[in-house]
This record gives structure tokens, sequence and C-alpha cells, in this order.
């Protein structure tokens, strides 16, 4: 509980934080940029989830184990998105979105 | 009278034409030329022994000639519109298988010597063959159906023989437009068939012509625009005559039609064919006279009239001898058409019919004798020019004395045939519409000028430079010239108005010896005028052409229809109508079919983009679907 | 084994013999004793359709009646009368005659015979059902085909060709299912049951609003491939890219499928719609009538010539048709029967001319009476023929039509009437413009003096086709009769 | 204080969010990123989650940023330019997002939080004591499961990341 920011604050802080995210899923042609950008959504959801914890439930801890468990996710899935970026560029040179489209068909 | 065996006049020329068609390659052409000859021959002698048995023997009954016909049915259109094939025998049928058996006869003799050692030779006989085989079913038709069947037959034979020489550009041209011609006015001849048949219920002639026939007596019974509907079918059906017969304005074929082999041009284009128009008129004049009160037969005679003008003027200024007898050919296809058109029904007023039918065939003889003396002398000279030609009665004296007949035949000279004929045309026209008789006078005057133009122009006046010394013609040319010949001087004396007449009942026909004189003399006058212009060389002929000027100029240029025509065909109808048409087909029709099929790949192009297989496309609709959802829920709900 | 079905069972037996057969002379021979047999039943059945017909006042004789699909009433059922049997003996003979202009066929020879024999069951299908479905089903039997013909063994841009073509002949499907469909499920109006067959639909009256609705459905669907303007585009690209016996067949047999699926659905089974729709129909098939003969004059491949001609042709058969009596009708079928004769041997001819000069540019050719004077021969008896000369089937056809068409007093077909009747004129045109400059003239090319000269199997495809053409045109009586008798239920129907 | 604290935090944090997601150089992207992720652990030290911090640090900012800058080192060049998407496009997903900011801020503003004003610190040893519970609301299943995915992550990244090799090997051999 932070003295004088309200919950509203915060969750327009995640929120913003989340559609850069966003944003950057969207755009970017890159897949480490790409990945970059996902932890950026996944990093607003575990601040949301640990604020809703603090701010309305203090006494439980439901929502801080999820985030843990978010962040051991999320490093999971950082491992693997990785090695396979890595190994893709093994194969084709490139981390290019548009070089992968060729599993389209 | 037992008619069947006249079946058999037509049925002999088929089977010849069918055996050198078929076996074209396998006949040595002197086979081939002794096949057609004698086919025909067998033929003409049965016609010649129709004719006796039918006008001196069996034909008449109770003094009216019996109309005889032997007809099976071929097709049925309706309960009773059909089309029956068969033979009806009455005075101008049988008339005209004289005609047309004696013309054929001598041209299939002359031709043998004619086209002598050419490579076509058999096909010749073949489409020779055929073409009489359609005239005589033309002429013995029972129906309007089975003449137009025929009337086209002879119209394609007469295009096979006109582009005979077929690799001559203009040969093919004339062939061509020949039956263009012809084509376009059977297109009024069809609608004016159907007419009849839809109004009348019929295409017979006996039941058409029978004055006490229900086509007759009702004819007032439809009208369309202000004219009676079997009115408009008559003037459809003579516009059918009128381009066989090549009256003005759809005669512009008949001078191109000399592209073809010279008996070609006798037979088809002098004798018979072109005939057709005139027996089609005369077989439906019954028709013609009743409906309508004559209305029809009013333009007839000035169609003919203005035709047999224009057609003698024409001939005075061209230099190709074939041409000036085409266009001589025309003319008198125009007095026979204006004998038809005075002409009463009964009795003594039917003259105009009879003289008519009578110039046909007197008119057949002297003009198929005039064309196979042109083209025995194209043979010795090789040129169809007036001027590669001159001085050739020393050369040929059979062909000078002949074609000399036949001239005089034409201009109208007592005591030859075409004298009888042509003065009781004038007879008739003079009781029945001075105007058209001034013109006939007149025409008679310019035929005689412009027939002696050539006859002095060829055999008289001097010698041309010649490559070989010119000859006369072998004797399978000249004995038809000189049957001919004899035919010109005699055939006139034929008591023809005994026979011969609307009512079918005969007359006797008194020779009304005023105009008589006065047509002789108008004919002398012609002659004599032709001697002094052209009987010697001189400038007279061209002191003339120059003193008429611009009319000559337009005269020798057949005041330009040809031109017309081609404008109207080339530029207004190829250029203006069927080109962008087949653009238009193009472009637009096939454009907008082709254009549905472009449009779905299009589109579908553009809605592949929606299935990109990128996952970024994906999350981009995904999300901004949850984006307007969420909108949806957020403002539209409550 | 009744007479009827043998139509289709002996083509399955040919292409089962196709199958088997190892090189092109065994394909061949196999192909040509195939549909040989298959011109003689097609005459036996001629001869015992007389027979029958002498005895048997039915529609349709040689009835046969097997439930295909129960629920939805769908049977195999087939049956002729003197119409279908004269088309029948059509498509035997320009079958035949397609096999024996394909003679020397190099390419995959086994494979385009099995495809022309698929078509041929299409058409022999479609002209012996009596159930809507069945028809249908061998519509699109034969219409399949003509993609894999013109795509495989055409030439020119065959591919875009055959794709158009297909496509819209499966587009006018589409509409003409409707129309079946549309017909099917009014058939029960008087509280019978549904059906697909024709002879009780006619029975059936149809409401009358759903007659206005189908009939325009279900005419467009037949029309377009009786190449109705303005929907006959296909045709000229795809007569141009066909090989030469798939443009016999395809003008010679396909496109009447159109006429007599007009004819026997669209006229018999909605005579009130007819009656409605009949003046905008009449318009679009004398445009295309006189527009086709335009258009024709102005090409200069050969094919287009005759694609054009076809138009202009078959026109004239919805033309008549659309007269709705039955001189206009008899006339109609009878052209059918002409024109598929007529241009069957006309793409003969031109196939053969290709063959030989490597061109179909009028042009480019120029004397070829001189150098190949059998083929020319028959080419100016085929334009002859075309032109509506008599003697020819074509003249009897075309009167029938014009004779027909002026039973009606109405000015408006009077002015159609007449309209059409320039036809011939045009026509003349356009085939003595042909005849002028590629058969007459000069001869244009050097090489062309050293041509083959025609072998007997060409020969022989050509008499096949020529000797209907004057056998019609001499003696039109037997099978106007024929027709003419078949008609009188189609015209009771009417009234 | 604290606010201040937090708005510049706040502040620094979306600037930095935003600089990650348009920058175009990669490495420099990451970096933002990790500016991102600090933020976010300062905000944890905020509300008082010590030990949530520490593990975001640890793990995000010091494994996954440490991981991600590897890769790109690999896979770049340092000097290399990012491809960006077409302007069209981005000014499509801005405003998109701009959107969807708007609904979610619309949607949490117009709930009314139960906010419960109470100062309790979370303590570590509770968090491990609540993981390794098996009692009622023990987490003991989940952190198994976790436990076993990341286990699986880490043998499916050694082989994702060495097969091509081998089967270059394997490919090799004969």
């Amino acid at each position: 509980m932070i003295e004088g920011i309200s919950i509203y604050d915060i969750l327009t802080l995640t929120t913003i934080l989340f559609f850069i995210g966003v944003y950057g899923f969207l755009t970017r042609k890159n897949l480490i940029s790409i990945l970059i950008s996902v932890e950026m959504i996944l990093n607003a959801s575990v601040v949301n989830f640990v604020v809703i914890n603090k701010y309305l439930y203090p006494d439980i801890l439901q929502g801080t184990l999820f985030s843990i468990f978010i962040i051991a996710v999320a490093a999971a899935e950082t491992a693997l998105a990785v090695a396979i970026i890595i190994n893709l560029y093994r194969q084709i040179s490139s981390v290019e979105v548009k070089d992968t489209e060729v599993m389209k068909f | 009278m037992n008619i069947s065996y006249i079946i058999l006049i037509p049925v002999i020329p088929l089977v010849v034409f069918l055996l050198l068609g078929i076996f074209n390659r396998k006949i040595k052409p002197s086979v081939s030329g002794y096949v057609g000859v004698f086919g025909l021959l067998v033929s003409a002698v049965l016609s010649f022994y129709a004719a006796f048995e039918y006008f001196f023997v069996l034909g008449k009954v109770d003094g009216v000639f019996q109309t005889l016909s032997e007809k099976i049915v071929w097709m049925n259109f309706t309960d009773s519109l059909h089309i029956d094939m068969g033979i009806l025998v009455d005075p101008i049928s049988v008339m005209m298988l004289v005609v047309v058996s004696t013309v054929s006869l001598m041209v299939h003799i002359y031709s043998r010597g004619y086209m002598h050692g050419d490579e076509g030779y058999t096909k010749f006989f073949a489409f020779l063959s055929l073409f009489t085989f359609s005239m005589y079913g033309l002429v013995l038709a029972t129906n309007l159906f089975q003449i137009y069947i025929f009337w086209e037959l002879v119209g394609v034979s007469s295009y096979l023989l006109i582009g005979y020489y077929y690799t001559k550009t203009s040969a093919i041209a004339a062939a061509k437009k020949a039956f263009i011609v012809t084509r376009f006015a059977d297109f009024g001849f069809l609608i004016g068939i159907l007419i009849i048949g839809y109004y009348t219920g019929t295409f017979d002639f006996e039941t058409l012509n029978n004055p006490e026939g229900s086509a007759i007596l009702n004819w007032a019974s439809y009208s369309f625009m202000g004219l009676s509907a079997l009115t408009w079918a008559l003037i459809l059906i003579f516009i059918g005559g009128a381009g066989k017969s090549a009256m003005f304005p759809l005669h512009i074929w008949l001078p191109d039609a000399m592209e073809g082999p010279t008996p070609v041009s006798a037979l088809i284009h002098a004798a018979t064919m072109v005939v057709a128009g005139v027996f089609l008129v005369a077989r439906l004049f019954p028709m013609y006279y009743f409906v309508d009160d004559g209305f029809v037969l009013q333009i007839v005679a000035y169609v003919g009239a203005f035709s047999a003008l224009f057609a003698a003027i024409i001939a005075i200024t061209q230099t190709d001898i074939k041409r000036v007898l085409a266009f001589s050919t025309m003319s008198q296809l125009g007095y026979m058409m204006l004998g038809l058109g005075v002409s009463g029904f009964e009795g003594h007023s039917g003259v105009g019919y009879m003289a008519s039918m009578f110039h046909l065939f007197t008119h057949a003889m002297f003009k198929a004798l005039l064309f196979l003396g042109a083209g025995s002398v194209i043979h010795a000279v090789h040129s169809n020019f007036l001027k590669d030609m001159g001085g050739l009665r020393k050369y040929m004296p059979i062909t000078n004395i002949t074609f000399l007949i036949a001239a005089l035949a034409i201009a109208g000279v007592p005591p030859l045939a075409g004298f009888w004929s042509k003065d009781e045309i004038l007879v008739a026209a003079y009781e029945h519409n001075r105007l058209i008789y001034y013109i006939g006078v007149f025409v008679a005057g310019l035929t005689a000028f412009y027939m002696f133009r050539i006859y002095f122009g060829i055999f008289w006046g001097k010698d041309r430079l010649y490559h070989h010394k010119p000859k006369e013609s072998p004797l399978s040319m000249t004995f038809p010239l000189l049957v001919l010949a004899f035919l010109s001087i005699t055939v006139g004396f034929i008591p023809f108005s005994e026979f011969v007449t609307p009512d079918k009942m005969g007359f006797t026909a008194h020779l009304n010896y005023p105009l008589a004189a006065i047509a002789s003399a108008v004919g002398l006058i012609g002659i004599a005028t032709a001697w002094v212009f052209y009987k010697k060389e001189n400038q007279l002929g061209d002191i003339w052409a120059n003193r008429f000027g611009m009319l000559y100029k337009w005269t020798s240029n057949k005041f330009y229809f040809d031109e017309i025509y081609m404008f109207i065909a080339k530029k207004i109808f190829f250029k203006r109508v069927s080109e962008p048409f087949a653009k238009f087909d193009r472009k637009y029709v096939d454009g907008t079919m082709v254009g549905i099929g472009n449009t779905t790949v299009a589109t579908s192009r553009k809605i592949k983009g929606l299935q990109s297989g990128r996952v970024q496309d994906y999350a981009f609709a995904f999300i901004g679907g949850a984006v307007i959802i969420g909108l949806i829920f957020i403002y539209l709900w409550t | 084994m009744d007479i009827l079905s043998l139509f289709i069972i002996v083509p399955v037996a040919t292409i089962v013999a196709l199958l088997f057969s190892k090189n092109l002379r065994q394909a061949r021979i196999i192909a040509m004793s195939g549909s040989l047999l298959q011109l003689g039943m097609a005459i036996n059945l001629v001869f015992a359709y007389l027979k029958e017909r002498a005895v048997s006042d039915d529609i349709m004789v040689f009835t046969k009646d097997v439930v295909w699909f129960q629920p939805f009433n769908i049977h195999y059922s087939i049956g002729v009368d003197g119409i279908s049997v004269a088309l029948l003996l059509l498509t035997s003979i320009v079958v035949l005659a397609g096999v024996f202009i394909s003679w020397k066929i190099f390419d995959l020879p086994k494979e385009f015979f099995i495809s022309l024999i698929v078509l041929s069951i299409g058409v022999y299908g479609f002209f012996i059902s009596l159930d809507l479905f069945t028809m249908f089903v061998f519509f699109e039997v034969a219409v399949i085909p003509m993609y894999l013909l013109i795509g495989i063994w055409g030439s020119g841009p065959r591919e875009f060709s055959a794709m158009k073509l297909t496509l819209m002949l499966m587009g006018a499907s589409a509409v003409l299912l409707i129309g079946i469909l549309g017909i099917y499920f009014n058939s029960g109006a008087d509280g019978g049951v549904l059906s697909f067959n024709i002879l009780e639909i006619a029975k059936a009256n149809i409401p009358i609003e759903a007659q206005r609705l189908f009939f325009p459905l279900t005419f467009v669907g037949f029309a377009v491939i009786g190449a109705l303007f303005p929907f006959h585009t296909w045709s000229p690209d795809g007569h141009a890219s066909a090989p030469t016996a798939v443009s016999m067949l395809h003008a010679g047999v396909l496109m009447k499928l159109g006429g007599y699926g007009v004819f026997r659905v669209a006229m018999y089974l909605l005579p009130e719609g007819a009656k409605e729709w009949s003046w905008i129909f009449i318009i679009l098939s004398v445009i295309g009538v006189v527009y086709g003969a335009f258009s024709a004059i102005k090409q200069t491949d050969l094919k287009y010539i005759n694609a054009y001609s076809s138009v202009s042709h078959l026109g004239l058969v919805l033309f008549a048709l659309l007269m709705l009596n039955k001189t206009a009708w008899n006339g109609a079928i009878i052209q059918s029967l002409s024109h598929g004769f007529m241009t069957a041997l006309f793409f003969a001819l031109i196939g053969m001319i290709y063959e030989r000069t490597h061109t179909r540019n009028i042009t480019e050719l120029g004397g070829l009476l001189k150098v190949i004077p059998f083929i020319s021969t028959i080419y100016v008896i085929a334009g002859l023929a075309s032109l509506g000369l008599p003697g020819f089937s074509g003249f009897v056809a075309e009167m029938n039509i014009f004779v027909g068409a002026f039973q009606d007093e109405s000015l408006f077909i009077r002015i159609a009437t007449i309209l059409s009747v320039t036809v011939i004129v045009i026509t003349a045109v356009y085939i003595l413009r042909v005849v002028g400059i590629m058969l007459m003239g000069p001869v244009r090319n050097e090489s062309f003096l050293k041509l083959n000269k025609v072998t007997w199997f060409e020969k022989l495809g050509i008499l096949l086709l020529l000797l209907p053409i004057v056998g019609i045109g001499v003696a039109p009586l037997w099978i106007s009769d024929m027709i003419l008798e078949s008609l009188q239920p189609f015209i009771q129907g009417l009234l | 204080m604290e606010r201040i604290l937090f708005y510049i935090l706040a502040l620094s944090m979306v600037g930095f969010a935003i600089a990650a997601v348009s920058s175009r150089k990669m490495l420099r992207s990451v970096i933002y990123l990790l500016f991102v992720l600090v933020g976010v652990a300062g905000l944890f030290f905020l509300i008082d989650y010590n030990f949530l911090a520490a593990i975001q640090l640890t793990v995000y900012a010091g494994g996954i940023i440490v991981l991600i800058i590897f890769s790109v080192l690999l896979v770049h060049h340092i000097e290399l330019k990012l491809e960006m998407a077409k302007p069209k496009r981005r000014i499509l997903t801005g405003i998109l997002c701009l959107l969807g900011i708007g609904v979610f801020i619309s949607t949490i503003y117009s709930h009314s939080f139960d906010v419960v004003g109470e100062h309790t610190t979370t303590l570590t040893s509770d968090i491990g004591k609540r993981l390794l519970s098996v009692e009622d609301g023990g987490f003991i299943l989940p952190f198994e499961v976790i436990s076993v995915l990341l286990l699986a992550a880490m043998i499916g990244a050694i082989i994702i990341a060495k097969g091509k090799k081998l089967n270059e090997k394997t490919k090799d051999l004969p």
C-alpha cells in the first residue's frame, strides 16, 4: 500500500504498460523484439496480481504466489524462445518474422 | 395427258451433275463433254416432245390450255402449309422448257469447243448440268416454295460459274457480288412468300392463281401501312424477281457477272436465269393483276421501263463488249417487265403478257447468239475490249454473219424475231400508258445504236495488232451459232398469242402497222447513226463524247452505282456495323464476362491478405476484436 | 438389357477397354469400334422407335424407371421420343467422326479418347433422361471433360479458354440448379408427391407464380450453353483453343443440350412462364442472330468465324423455341441437328486445314482450292449448307423456323422475324468472304503447293458428317414428321 | 514522498517501455526493457513486497535479460538497425492500443474497489510456508508442476538449441 497512491493509479500504469507491450508485439518485425514485448505484457499482469493482492486482500497471498509462478513460467518460456530463435537463426540466418513464413504453407 | 415423263427432263441433268461432280477426277475431259451434251440432248428432245404434245395435241381442252400438275409432299410446315415437289405444266412452263433446253443444249455444244483444254473442263460441265437442272426445276415449280428452292439453286450455280476462274480476283469478287445482291433480293422474296403463306394458307400456284380462288377474292382482308398484306407480298416477290432479273437498282451484279466464261454468260446471264424474275411475275400474273387492281403491276411497269432506259444509256458508252451485252440484257429484261406491267388479263388485252413472254422467247435466242458470237470473237482475239478488235469480218465470216443477224434481231428489224416481240410490247404499252410507250420506242432506238456500235467496232474498221491471225472458231462453236441464227430469224413467226396468254385461251394477234412502222423506223435510225459513227474509224464518237462531257463520264462509269453500293457495303456495313460489332463483342460483352472473373480473382487476392499466416496479423485482429467487443459491452450494452 | 441404357453402358465399356489399351493404335481402334457400335445402336434405335411409335401412343417410349435415391424421389428414369432419337443419332455420328478426325493424336491418346467418350456419355445420358436430376447430373458429366480436353490438348491460351468456358457453364449450371429445384419443390402443388420426373411434373400444374419465377432461371441456365447473347463469349475462345475433335463435339453436340433443355424443361414444364417471359428472350435471341452474323463478317480466324456463326445459328434455335408453335419448334430441332452436323464438319475441315498450313488466319491463306481440292470443295459445300442453300439441311430448318415464326400475328414478332430473316443475307456475306479469300484466288504461299493429300480416315469423317446434311436437305419428310409427331403433346401442354 | 517516488517510477517505466518497443537498435531495446523491469521491482518495493522485488530483480533483470542479451549478441550485429512495420500499420496499432487503454481504464475507474487500509508486511517465510503447504490453500501442487515445467523447458531448450548440430553430424556420417 503506497501512501497517497490509489489502486486506480497503479492499474492505470499497468494498463499503459500492457498496451505498450501489445503495441510492440504487433509492430515489431524481429523475433527477439517480440519476445521483449511479451515480457512487458507479462510484467504488467504480474504487477496487477500483486497490487490487487495488496490493496484488496492483504491477508492472503494468492496474488503473490501467482506472480511468482508467472515469473517462473516467463523464465522458462524465455529460455525456450531463445533456444528456438537461435536454432532458427542457424537454419535461415535470420530472425525476422517475414523470413519465417515458410511454415505458413 | 400423261405428264410424268416430264419429270425426267430435270432429273437427267441432275444425274449428269452427280456423275460428273463425284467422279470429277476420274473422268476424261472428252468423255465428260459428251456425257454433258448427251444428257442434255435427251432432256431437250423430251422438252420438245412435251411442248409439241402440250400445245398441239393434248393440252387444249375446250379452247383453254389446261394446267396439269403432279406433286408429292416434300415437307410439312403446318396442317395446311407444306412444300410440294412436283411439276406444273402450263403454257409458260412448257415454253420455258423449250427455251432452256434449246439454249442450254447449244451452250453445251459450244462449250466443248470454247472450254477445250481447260483444266476444270469436267467441273464446268458438271456446273452447267447443275444449272440446267435447277432452271428446269424452277420453271416446272408447282408452288412458291419450290420455285424459291430452285431459285436459290440457280443462284448458286450462277455463283459457281461466275467464279469459275477462281484464281482471278475480279471473278471472285463478281461471283460474290452476284450471289449477295441476288440473295438480298431473295430476302424480300422469302418474306413475300411467308406473307402469302400466312394470309392465303397455301403456296400452291394453282390455288393462288385461280381468279375465283380465295387468295385473289380476299386480297384486301388484311392491311398494313395502307396497303393490303398481299400487295406487300407481291411487291416483295417482285423485289426478288427484280434481283434475279437485274432490274434497277439491283442490277449491279449483272455486268460484273461477265467475269464468268462466255458460254455461261450466254446461258445464265442472258437467256435463262436472268429471265427468272420475269417468269416469276408471269407465273403469279393473275395475282399481280387482280390484287389491289394491278397496283403492283404499275410498279413493275415503271421499274421495267426505267431499267430498260437506264441500261440502254449505259450500254452506249461501255467498251467491254460483254458488258455492252450485259447492259443490253438488262435493258431487254426491262422491256419484258414493262410488257408484263402494261398487260391486261382477258382476251386481247392480255397482249402485254403474251408479248413479254414472246420477247423472252426470242430474246433468249438472239441474246444467246450474241453472247456466243462475242465468245467466238473473244476466243479469237483473247480480249474483251472493243479497242482490241476490228476488221474481223474477213477472218471470221460465220461469226460475222450470225452476229449481224442477232444484232438486227435485237434492233427490231423486220422480219427477224426481235421485231415481232418488241412490236407487241410496244403495242401493249401504247394502249396502256403513253409515257412508257415513248420510253420503249426511245430504248428501241438506243438498242439498235449500241448494238451496231459494237458490231461495226468488232467486224468492220481497221485491223488491230493481233498476236496471231484470228481464225474462225471450230465447228463445235459455229454450229450453235448457225442454229441460233436460224432460230433468231424464224421464231418470230410463231403465232405466240395462240399459245401463251394470261387467261390461257389464246387469241389472234394482228400487226399494228403504224406502230410497227414507227418501231422499225426508229431501229433503222439507230443503225444508221451507228453506221455514220462507227462504220469507218473516225473521230465522231470521241467528238460527241466530249460534247456530252459530264454526262458521258457518268454514263461510262455506270452512274457510279457500283461505287455507291461499295460505299454502303464497305464503309457502312463493314466499317460501321460489322467492325464495331466484332469489337464490341470482344471488348464489352466478353469484357464483362472476363471482368466478372477478374473481379473475383482481385477480390480474392485482397481477402487472401486476411489469412496471411502471420501471427502478428492474427493478434492484431484478435486484439482489435477484443477492444471492439469491449467497447460494445461498455457503451452499448447498457 | 433395355435399348437405351446401352447408350450409357457401351461407352463405359469402351472406357474400360481403353484403360487397358497399350498404344495409340489400340486406343484408336477401341475408340472407333466403340463409337461405331454406338452409331449402329443409334440407327437401330431410329428404326426401333419408328416401329414402336406405330403401336404406342405414349409420349415417351422405351421407358425404364429405377429408383435412385428414394428420400428425394430421384429416379434413373429414361425414355425417348422422336426428338431425342434424332439428337442421339446426331451425337453418335459426330462422336464417330470426331474419333476419325483425331486419328493421329499423339499426345496422351488414351486419356484423350477416354475424355471424349466421357463427354459423349454425358450427352447421351442427357438426351435420354426423363428425370430432371439425372438430366442435370449428365449435363455436368458432359461439361467437365471439356475443361480437360481444352486445357490439356488445346492450343493458344488454352488454360484461360478452358477456365472461362467451364466457369461460365458452371455458373449457368448453378442458375439452372436453382430453376430445377424450384420446379421440384413446386411439382406437388396440387397435392401430389414432389417429383423430378418430367412427365409427372408436366401433369401437375405448377403454380403460375412459381413458373414466372423459375422460367428465366431455367431458360438462362440452359441457354448459356446454347450461346444466348450476351452469354455466348465462352464459345469463340473455347472453340479457338479446343482441339479439332473437341470443337466438333462441342459445337456439334454439346451446344445442342441448351436448346434441348430449354425445350424439354423450360418450355414444357413452365409454359405459362414461357409465355410471360418470351418477349425479352426473343429480343436477346434476335440480337444474337443478327449480331453473331455481323460479328462473323469481320473475323479473320476461321474458328472465330465459325464460333460466331454458331452464335447466330443457335440464336435462331432459341428464337424458334420461343415462338411457341409446332412449325417453329420443328425448325428449331432440325436446326439443332443441321447445325450440329454442319458445324462439326466445319471444324473438322478447319482442323485439317490448320494441320496442313499451320494457320487459321484467312488472310494468310489463299488458293486452297487448287492445292487441297477435296477439303476445299467440301468446305464450299459446308459453307453453302450453312448459308441455307436448298438441298442441305440448313434450308429445311430455317424455312421451318421462318414459316413458324410467321404464324404469329403480333407486330413485335413480325419485326423480330423479319430481322432474323436478314441472317440469310449476312450469312452469305461472311461465308462467301471466307470462301473467296481462303479457297479461291492465287495460292498465297509457296509452301502450300506441297500440302498433304487428304487421308482415308479424314475422308471417312467428312463424308459421315456430309451425308446427313444432304440427307435431311434432300428428303426432310421422314425426320420432320418424326419430330412433328413428337411435338404434339408439347403443343397440347402449351394450350 | 512515496507518491513522488511512485510518479517518478511510473513515468520512467512508461518512458522506457515506449523506448523499448520503438528503439531501432536491438541491444538498446533490451536495456530499456531492463529499466522497465527494474522499475517494476521498485514498485514492488514501494508496496512492501520485498521478496517479490528481489525475485523480480534476480530472475528477470538478472536472468532473463542476460539470456536475451546473449541471444541478441549471438544472432545480431550490434549496429544492425531493426526493421519497423509500415507507418500505416504503426498508426493503426497505436490507435488500437489507445482505444484499448481507454476501454481498460474506463472499466477500472467505473469499478469501485473495496480497498482495505491495512499495513501488514508480508514475510518471506509466509510465502515459503504457503508455497510448500499441503494444507487448505497450499500451493504445493502448482509448485511441483512448475518445477517439472522448468525442468522440461530446460531440457527442451537444450535439445532445440543443439538439435541442428546433432542432425548435421548424423547427416555427415555416412
